[in-house]
């Protein structure tokens, strides 16, 4: 521009521009997903949870085979052909098995996830919450649980249960939950010292309110981010149950019994180990990929 | 601590007896008569609430009474004897986790983003979430079987202690690699870095005097942690590699229903938690300059 | 007169997720031996930045030094090895930070952090360091210095800390001193001591000070000099008379005119500087405090202003002191 | 004129550690009238806060009561409880703390509303827009979040939240300490502006001294749990008669150089003692220059030493 | 360090019981490993041979009277290890022992043919009532209570072991310890590592020192099967059991490999008392749809044989020629006819078949199989069953209060003779566990137990099986097999047909 000394008029200002907010509005979750979507690890795990979770759906179908038919003449195949994985120890195609296994196994994983944030969340937000006397009572229960044999609870719940999925996620449950609280419990310990949620107490509002609104979602980062790590224990933990039969009734299997049972087999048929274990660390790195992405795009220090 | 130790046993109690079975269970049925001596025997067909208070009550005295299965030994020989071994596994599964972990930590914060990094977080998630029966026999089959290079199980030499070592130690290995790379990345973001830096401090000097002292730190409370752990999975290694620690026991006595058995070793691994527990809250006190054992209340 | 340092069109940017930040877009002032100024602005103008780029201690990556030439002793910095470097660092210029609860080593011994400074730059070793350390200690007010010389950080109390910081910016006599803000953290009764001591040190020791801070308070009784910084640019220097009593850009004036002053009357409006600074990642095209002035003028929102010489040591940047300023536009007030 | 609020022999102890008590507020007496700005000062950790949160009932006090027209606020209990509530409010320290990240500027100012059930539908979203103009933010900032706002901005949400309720008093918690001076001023002239106009009482807590001169009509200057002196700001100013007081004022830099190299400064030694275990007598004798044996053995007592000027000195009258 | 001091002797046998004993006191032990342990230290009246002969062993000879009910049994000079010689006392004495209630053994009813024994367990009669006496030092003599041809052999077993009376008395812990452990046998333990080893060396006292040409023993107790099948392929074992069912295949023409025959069978039992397995054409329809070749060529490929009735081969009939054998199959496989009865059961193609689930503990094996037949009646039968896999303690917990549609079971004898398989399924006995109950057979039972003529016995037994199989509360599937490893240049190491267990009296390395 030339320099004039009509360039020198004043402009008139309005005093409410200087408040304008320049840049778009952007929610706390879509700059998390924002952010989520620069980190080429987490975006690369999102799409094989994807990729995974269609195989699941799908891959069933591509097969000539279902996950249960046995051709007791063709046991222990190797790869090829006809059977893309190999076969089984009954003659039953792998990657039919290994497919519906994804089913299983994603299910336990993220459902557990789920039910554990769940009762993690309510348990320790109260515990740290109300703190002092409560909090060390709710804290002791937890530390008293947690040491008591794990394969008691296990065959108290088979007896009274019976096997199949739901006692699966009890006793996932069981054991997974009393990590979940401890996280939240410190979360809620921290934030509850914050100023905003004096805040909230000064306007009146009751102790869910502040759990609810204030509390736990300003928890939910590091939750997520323990909740991506839980899928794949659970996947494996899992496994455990199925061997003690608590597990899925065969002939369905989960990733986690088909490669406990390819353990057996691994100095013949290493390929019976190898495809449900390759699932599995796959699976495993995308949710940590996913895990630890989150977890820097939850950051509130690396925010803008 | 006392009414902790009370609860424990009591909910272990009332679920061990909930569950069906007994340790005198067998396929063949034995005439009653002789099913009768046999609890006479161990007092079996008492009151569950007389069961309940002599236990107790010997409990009281440190006795944790006879095992039911292995009739002529008593827990505490068990433990006695078994605790020892699980003890040496344990610490030399400590001992590598720490080493390597913290290393790998350092090493990997200090490459961050690049392969080194990449690599040491890519093992330290997969054997994050590997568990330890598949761990074990992945070893087994790789170093006794295959390479035939070291002894596939047993207890007594060194060659006999790396494979479960390594089974037992890289969950904890990896936790602690994670954990220290996050600290020490944490770490080097603070105030103090820059002053170091501000001083003409060596690169070198800087990360290892100033930066990795302070992430080791938080992998001291993560002991009490570790040691749990390596506790429970002991259970499967040492069966695995049939070493005749403690932990094989648990399962064992499960299995079993020997009563005492499972209460007994339920009991010392709860206490010696707890005592393990309070050991690393004393070294963080006596390591971490800063903390004092203080906790804030209302009055 | 030989400038001891001297900052040259200084661009420090940054990488961010929202794009790349313009910390300091083109910084220049110039200091000579034994002198103290202050370098003033609003939180996020870039002080910190141009400060640690003259100690080369800012992070890359996300940082990048764009342009711009920074002569220390007659030497260009920016083109050094580290290595070089950290044999300037910690000797020939010394720096103190903000927040002296977070600048210390938590977990080493305030004695060996000095100590460490001394056996990197000197030779003295062993006694002769802790010597040397535990005289620092003194020297910076500190009673009881052999006590404290072997206590922790968190044994100490904000304002020691920040002595405690000092003496070890001290220890080896550096010609230069740089306090990022010293005594935000503090409050006013230890500000007041820390003052104090610091300004005890120039003279005894003679060292050259730059003093970061927001508080124009404190540089009245401290800077013989004054950069005003506004978005990573110098938009007004000189002596400090002139910066309190002539200022010439509405950013120096805002800033005065919104804290009370003695002698104004008391219960009269502050008068605020609306809004606040630009984001940059996307600066103004013109004079980067155009939106937030009270006299701005077409010309502010299209053109930078250049830094004009009112003085010798008097320079602003702002179209006002144009010469058509006066003619073309009726200004108000 | 009218006592608002009236705090008597208030007690704010904490427990730490194990036999450890911190006496965070150690019998304050202090009240406040209808309409006027009573400003506290002090330095880091003396009790400002606790004294705040005490007076709002965030925290229950260990001894003494805070009155409110009269009231017991720490004994009133259902729609007394709730009633209170409405009437006063705080408005807190830290922009960035003070607002929930995971709620829009409309959630925030609305949960008041929502919570005592004072409008609904679009009266509320009127009310909101009403609050936010009244702190001079625009109807589009509804719905953003708190991180996309600058300090100034965030305090005026703050302090549009505490509005909301229509509130009589007002406890504002150093609500300028972590802003830019520049942006300061816009707090201080909205606060001001609010009172005129809507006849609120306010407790301002700072530590930056001349800005609660300007703020406030009355002064208190508390040290170590304990207010030592309090009197009308100008005379407080001008006449300080606590040895404490005289050393804060003449450490507060003058952004005048003339005056600041004129000035005889009293720089205290020594720091803040822990409250933890404050020495006993009067809790400045650790610093004060004048200190004499009484003052050592002996907890001066606060008492007027001219009208309406409280001083607790054994050196005083 | 083991390995070394080993290497400069070459008569060792390295083996694996697969668990910890539980005992070593004979009166009280049980499983397998405490047997086999205890076989090589203990020598009984009587041991079985390479042939599955009764030899004498602590007994020189004996007689047995007319009715068969007394049995005067001869001692040979014999000593035990701490120099004491072996009397007839000695047997009297832990015999007795056994039988004590307070013992609580809990095979005391091993000893129940004699006269008066299971009266003075159960606490009813006098321990001076039962009809066991040292006639002199050398002489001990037994009545029975009814004709039992398996007692000579019984004599042969752990429970039937002498203990030394003095070492007893004074010690009854003398077990737990090497030091203390006194025996007559074989063998003397030298070590005891518990969960690891027992080291053992030849017993120069032994009666019979002359004949044992192994130096040394180690029994190793190892559980896991994959680690002990490590160990055996790294050296460390010469001699192993039980080997998973996944290696076989690849063992194929490994000389090391053998497979011994094991008397037991391997079944199915249907809770009768549960609808629809209370009508024996459903029970027939599922037992004839069964691809038992298909199960043990691909499934346990440890060349078991396909059961077609109960009793397993290796037992005696009168004639002595196999009692199996003798009795031949009992059903076929027949698909059309068990399609058949199930629609005459008025399940046509499995149409309304009720929900049903088979039962089998923990075990890799157990549930392979039960897939399998899970999809032969899906596949043959239209029926979808599902599987339950459960812990031990509850599966003998659910088996035995008839909780279960269908159990798996295997069963081996407790003695060498038909009769061990055949009182299984007694209306209430202990072990039927089905609710089935017939009295025609329960009377064939009776009868067979009663007379002292051979032939009657076998010919009711024979009958019995035939009812059992009309009946089918039961479906066996196959008879197991003993798949052992065994380095070659092992010799005379004695595996019997009917457990899992070896002795090493005769063995020696080559
Ligand atoms: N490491 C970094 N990464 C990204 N941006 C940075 C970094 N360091 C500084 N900045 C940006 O550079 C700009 C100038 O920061 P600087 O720290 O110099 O401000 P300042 O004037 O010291 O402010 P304050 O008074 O708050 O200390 C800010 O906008 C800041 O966000
Ligand atoms: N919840 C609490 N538990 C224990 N001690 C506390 C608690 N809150 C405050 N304190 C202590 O009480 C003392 C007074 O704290 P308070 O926050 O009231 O000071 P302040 O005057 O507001 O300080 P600042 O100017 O730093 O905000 C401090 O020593 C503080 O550590
Ligand atoms: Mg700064
Ligand atoms: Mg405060």
């Amino acid at each position: 521009m030339e320099i004039t000394p009509q360039t020198f008029q004043p402009i008139e200002r309005d005093h409410q521009a200087a408040e304008e907010i320049a840049c778009p509005s952007v929610g706390y979750w879509q700059d998390v997903w924002l952010r989520l979507k620069q980190n080429k690890l987490a975006v690369t795990g999102i799409i094989i949870i994807g990729l995974l979770a269609l195989i699941a759906l799908l891959g069933p179908h591509l097969s000539a085979h279902t996950y249960e038919e046995q051709d007791l003449l063709l046991v222990n195949q190797p790869p090829g052909g006809d059977y893309w994985f190999g076969t089984d120890s009954l003659g039953r195609d792998l990657f039919t098995r290994v497919c519906y296994g994804a089913r299983i196994s994603l299910a336990i994983g993220v459902l557990t996830s789920v039910i554990c944030m769940v009762i993690g969340v309510l348990y320790g937000g109260i515990s740290g919450y109300l703190g002092g006397r409560v909090d060390e009572i709710m804290m002791r229960i937890v530390e008293v649980l947690y040491s008591i044999p794990f394969l008691l609870y296990v065959i108290l719940l088979m007896v009274l249960l019976g096997p199949g999925l739901k006692s699966i996620f009890i006793a996932l449950g069981m054991v997974y939950w009393q990590n979940m609280a401890r996280v939240v419990r410190g979360q809620v310990l921290a934030l509850k010292e914050q100023e905003y949620i004096y805040a909230a107490r000064l306007l009146g509002a009751g102790t869910w309110r502040i759990l609810l609104r204030h509390l736990i979602p300003n928890t939910m980062g590091p939750i997520i981010v323990s909740m991506t790590l839980l899928v794949p224990q659970a996947i494996f933990t899992e496994a455990f149950l199925s061997f003690l039969g608590l597990g899925v009734s065969a002939p369905m299997a989960s990733w986690g019994v088909l490669a406990s049972d390819g353990i057996e087999g691994l100095r013949n048929y290493p390929w019976q180990l190898f495809f449900p274990a390759l699932f599995i660390s796959i699976t495993m790195l995308a949710f940590n990929f996913v895990g630890d992405g989150l977890r820097d795009a939850l950051d509130p220090r690396l925010r803008r | 601590m006392i009414l902790a130790m009370w609860l424990i046993v009591t909910v272990t109690f009332i679920i061990m007896h909930s569950i069906p079975g007994g340790p005198f269970a067998s396929v063949k049925k034995v005439p009653a008569a002789i099913k009768h001596n046999m609890e006479e025997r161990y007092h079996l067909n008492d009151p569950l609430g007389k069961q309940y208070i002599d236990y107790l009550n010997h409990l009281v005295h440190l006795d944790l009474g006879p095992s039911f299965k292995y009739e002529y030994r008593t827990v505490n020989d068990i433990i006695r004897e078994s605790f020892p071994i699980s003890a040496t596994l344990g610490s030399l599964a400590i001992a590598f986790s720490l080493i390597v972990g913290l290393l790998a930590g350092i090493i990997s914060a200090l490459r961050q983003n690049r392969w080194q990094d990449y690599l040491a977080m890519v093992l330290a998630t997969l054997s994050f979430s590997v568990p330890s029966f598949i761990l074990s026999g992945l070893l087994m089959y790789l170093f006794a079987y295959k390479l035939k290079l070291l002894p596939p199980a047993m207890w007594g030499t060194w060659q006999q202690a790396v494979l479960p070592t390594l089974a037992l130690a890289a969950l904890p290995t990896a936790f602690i690699a994670r954990l220290m790379r996050s600290n020490m990345l944490e770490v080097l973001q603070q105030d103090y870095m820059k002053t170091a830096r501000a001083k003409g401090l060596s690169e070198r000097v800087i990360v290892l005097r100033h930066g990795v002292r302070n992430a080791i730190l938080p992998v001291v409370t993560y002991l009490g942690f570790l040691v749990t752990e390596v506790l429970l999975g002991s259970f499967v290694v040492e069966s695995i590699f049939a070493i005749p620690g403690l932990g094989s026991w648990f399962v064992t006595s499960v299995l079993n229903r020997d009563y005492t058995v499972i209460l007994g070793v339920t009991i010392f691994f709860s206490a010696f938690l707890m005592l393990m527990n309070f050991l690393v809250d004393l070294a963080y006190v006596a390591i971490d300059p800063r903390i004092k054992l203080v906790d804030r209340k209302d009055v | 007169m030989k400038h001891l340092l001297s900052v040259n069109n200084l661009q420090v940017h940054f990488k961010t997720f929202a794009g790349e930040v313009q910390a300091v877009r083109g910084v220049s002032f110039d200091l000579t031996a034994g002198e103290a100024i202050a370098i003033v602005g609003e939180s996020g103008c870039g002080k910190s930045v141009t400060a640690q780029s003259i100690m080369r201690l800012i992070p890359s990556p996300p940082g990048r030094y764009v342009a711009g030439e920074i002569f220390f002793d007659g030497e260009n910095l920016l083109p050094k090895t580290e290595k070089e470097m950290e044999i300037i660092r910690g000797k020939d210029i010394g720096m103190i930070f903000q927040d002296p609860m977070t600048s210390l080593n938590p977990t080493m011994k305030v004695g060996h952090q000095i100590v460490e400074t001394l056996n990197k730059h000197t030779d003295l070793a062993g006694e002769a360091g802790k010597q040397r350390a535990v005289e620092m200690l003194a020297l910076v007010g500190l009673p009881n210095p052999e006590k404290r010389y072997g206590q922790y950080p968190h044994q100490f109390s904000g304002g020691m800390r920040q002595r405690a910081m000092i003496a070890m910016a001290l220890a080896c006599n550096p010609r230069l001193l740089i306090a990022d803000e010293p005594t935000t953290a503090l409050d006013v009764t230890i500000q007041a001591q820390i003052l104090e001591l610091m300004q005890e040190l120039k003279d005894k020791l003679g060292t050259s000070i730059i003093l970061i801070t927001h508080d124009l308070g404190v540089v009245a009784g401290f800077a013989s000099r004054v950069i005003v910084m506004y978005a990573g640019k110098v938009v007004e220097s000189g002596t400090t008379s002139e910066i309190f009593y002539q200022q010439r850009h509405p950013y120096t004036r805002g800033l005065l005119a919104s804290v009370p002053r003695p002698g104004q009357e008391i219960r009269k409006k502050l008068s605020p500087i609306a809004g606040r600074p630009p984001d940059l990642i996307a600066p103004p095209q013109g004079c980067a405090f155009w939106p937030r002035c009270e006299r701005a003028m077409l010309v502010c929102r299209e053109v930078q202003p250049d830094l004009v010489r009112l003085s010798d040591t008097h320079l602003v940047s702002c179209w006002l002191t144009h010469e058509y300023a006066s003619k073309g536009a009726t200004i108000r007030s | 004129m009218k006592k608002l609020v009236e705090v008597v022999n208030l007690k704010k102890h904490f427990r730490v550690g194990k036999n450890q008590i911190l006496k965070a507020v150690n019998d304050v007496s202090i009240h406040i009238y209808q309409g006027e700005t009573l400003g506290v000062v002090g330095e880091s950790g003396c009790g400002k806060t606790t004294l705040g949160r005490t007076v709002v009932r965030l925290y229950q006090p260990t001894a003494g009561k805070v009155l409110f027209n009269g009231l017991d606020i720490h004994k009133a209990a259902g729609q007394e409880k709730k009633g209170l509530f409405r009437r006063i409010q705080m408005i807190f320290q830290d922009p960035y703390a003070s607002l929930n990240p995971r709620m829009t500027v409309g959630e925030i100012i609305g949960e008041a509303l929502d919570i005592h059930k004072i409008a609904r539908g679009s009266q509320r979203r009127d009310r909101i827009m009403e609050l936010l103009k009244l702190v001079g933010l625009n109807a589009d900032h509804t719905n953003r979040f708190p991180h996309e706002f600058s300090g100034g901005q965030r305090q005026r949400i703050g302090i549009a939240r505490a509005l909301a309720v229509d509130p009589e008093f007002i406890v504002c918690d150093e609500p300028i300490s972590a802003l830019d001076v520049s942006i300061q001023a816009q707090v201080v002239n909205l606060l001001e502006e609010l009172q005129e106009r809507l006849g609120l009482t306010y407790m301002f807590i700072a530590h930056d001294l001349s800005m609660v001169r300007h703020i406030s009509s009355r002064v208190a200057v508390m040290y170590l749990g304990r207010v030592v002196e309090l009197a009308g700001s100008d005379e407080l100013y001008d006449n300080p008669l606590h040895p404490y007081t005289r050393a804060l004022l003449s450490s507060i830099p003058v952004a005048d150089p003339d005056i600041e190299a004129k000035r005889k400064r009293i720089i205290l030694a020594g720091d803040v003692p822990s409250p933890v275990n404050p020495p006993p007598g009067c809790a400045f004798v650790t610093r004060c220059p004048q200190a004499t044996k009484e003052c050592h053995q002996e907890t001066p007592a606060f008492k007027e030493i001219h009208d309406n000027h409280l001083a607790a000195c054994h050196r005083l009258g | 360090n083991n390995t070394a001091d080993n290497s400069s002797i070459t008569q060792l046998i390295r083996y694996n019981v697969d668990a910890e004993p539980k005992t070593l006191d004979p009166a009280k032990s049980t499983g397998l490993p405490d047997g086999t342990i205890e076989l090589q230290m203990l020598d009984g009246l009587t041991r079985y041979d390479a042939n599955q002969e009764i030899q004498p062993a602590a007994a020189e000879d004996w007689d047995i009277s007319e009715d068969g009910l007394t049995y005067t049994f001869k001692l040979r000079d014999a000593k035990w290890s701490n120099g004491d010689p072996v009397t007839a006392q000695d047997f009297v004495y832990s015999w007795l022992r056994a039988l004590a209630p307070e013992t609580a053994s809990e095979y005391a009813y091993q000893f129940f043919y004699i006269k008066g024994a299971e009266d003075y367990n159960s606490g009813e009669g006098k321990k001076e009532d039962v009809a066991l006496k040292a006639l002199d030092d050398k002489t001990l003599q037994v009545v029975l209570n009814a004709p039992a041809p398996q007692f000579l052999g019984l004599t042969a077993f752990q429970t039937y072991f002498p203990v030394n009376q003095k070492v007893t008395e004074g010690n009854p812990n003398w077990f737990a310890d090497p030091k203390t452990y006194v025996c007559n046998g074989p063998f003397k333990m030298v070590s005891w590592e518990h969960n690891q080893k027992i080291v053992m060396e030849k017993n120069p006292d032994y009666w019979d020192a002359e004949n044992v040409k192994l130096e040394k023993l180690e029994i190793y107790l190892i559980e896991n099967l994959d680690t002990s099948f490590n160990m055996y392929n790294n050296g460390q074992l010469d001699m192993m059991n039980e080997i998973n069912a996944q290696e076989l295949p690849s063992l194929q023409g490994n000389n090391e490999l053998k497979i011994m025959p094991d008397a037991s069978v391997y079944f199915y039992r249907f809770n009768v008392t549960h609808k629809p397995f209370d009508d024996v054409r459903v029970r027939k329809a599922l037992a004839l749809a069964i691809d038992r070749q298909a199960l043990v060529e691909s499934v346990m490929k440890g060349g078991q044989k396909p059961a077609y009735a109960f009793v397993p081969f290796g037992f005696k009939d009168n004639d002595d020629k196999d009692y199996r054998e003798n009795g031949g199959d009992y059903f076929q496989e027949d698909l059309t006819e068990a399609k058949k009865l199930l629609a005459e059961a008025g399940y046509p193609d499995g149409n309304g078949f009720p929900k049903a689930a088979i039962m089998f503990n923990t075990h890799e094996n157990h549930q392979k199989v039960a897939e399998a037949i899970q999809q032969m009646w899906k596949k043959n039968l239209g029926i979808d069953v599902t599987i339950q896999n459960v812990e031990w303690q509850v599966y003998l917990d659910r088996q035995s209060n008839l909780d279960y549609d269908i159990s798996r079971a295997g069963w081996s004898p407790d003695y060498l003779d038909p009769m061990s398989f055949i009182d299984m399924f007694v209306t209430d006995g202990g072990n039927n566990q089905t609710g089935w109950s017939n009295q025609e057979y329960d009377q064939l039972v009776n009868r067979a137990k009663s007379t002292g003529d051979n032939n009657v016995r076998m010919e009711s037994m024979h009958q019995a099986e035939k009812i059992l199989l009309d009946e089918m509360p039961i479906a066996p599937l196959f008879f197991y097999t003993h798949p052992i490893m065994i380095k070659e240049n092992l010799k005379n190491v004695i595996v019997p047909p009917f457990a899992t267990y070896a002795d090493f009296k005769w063995a020696y390395v080559e």
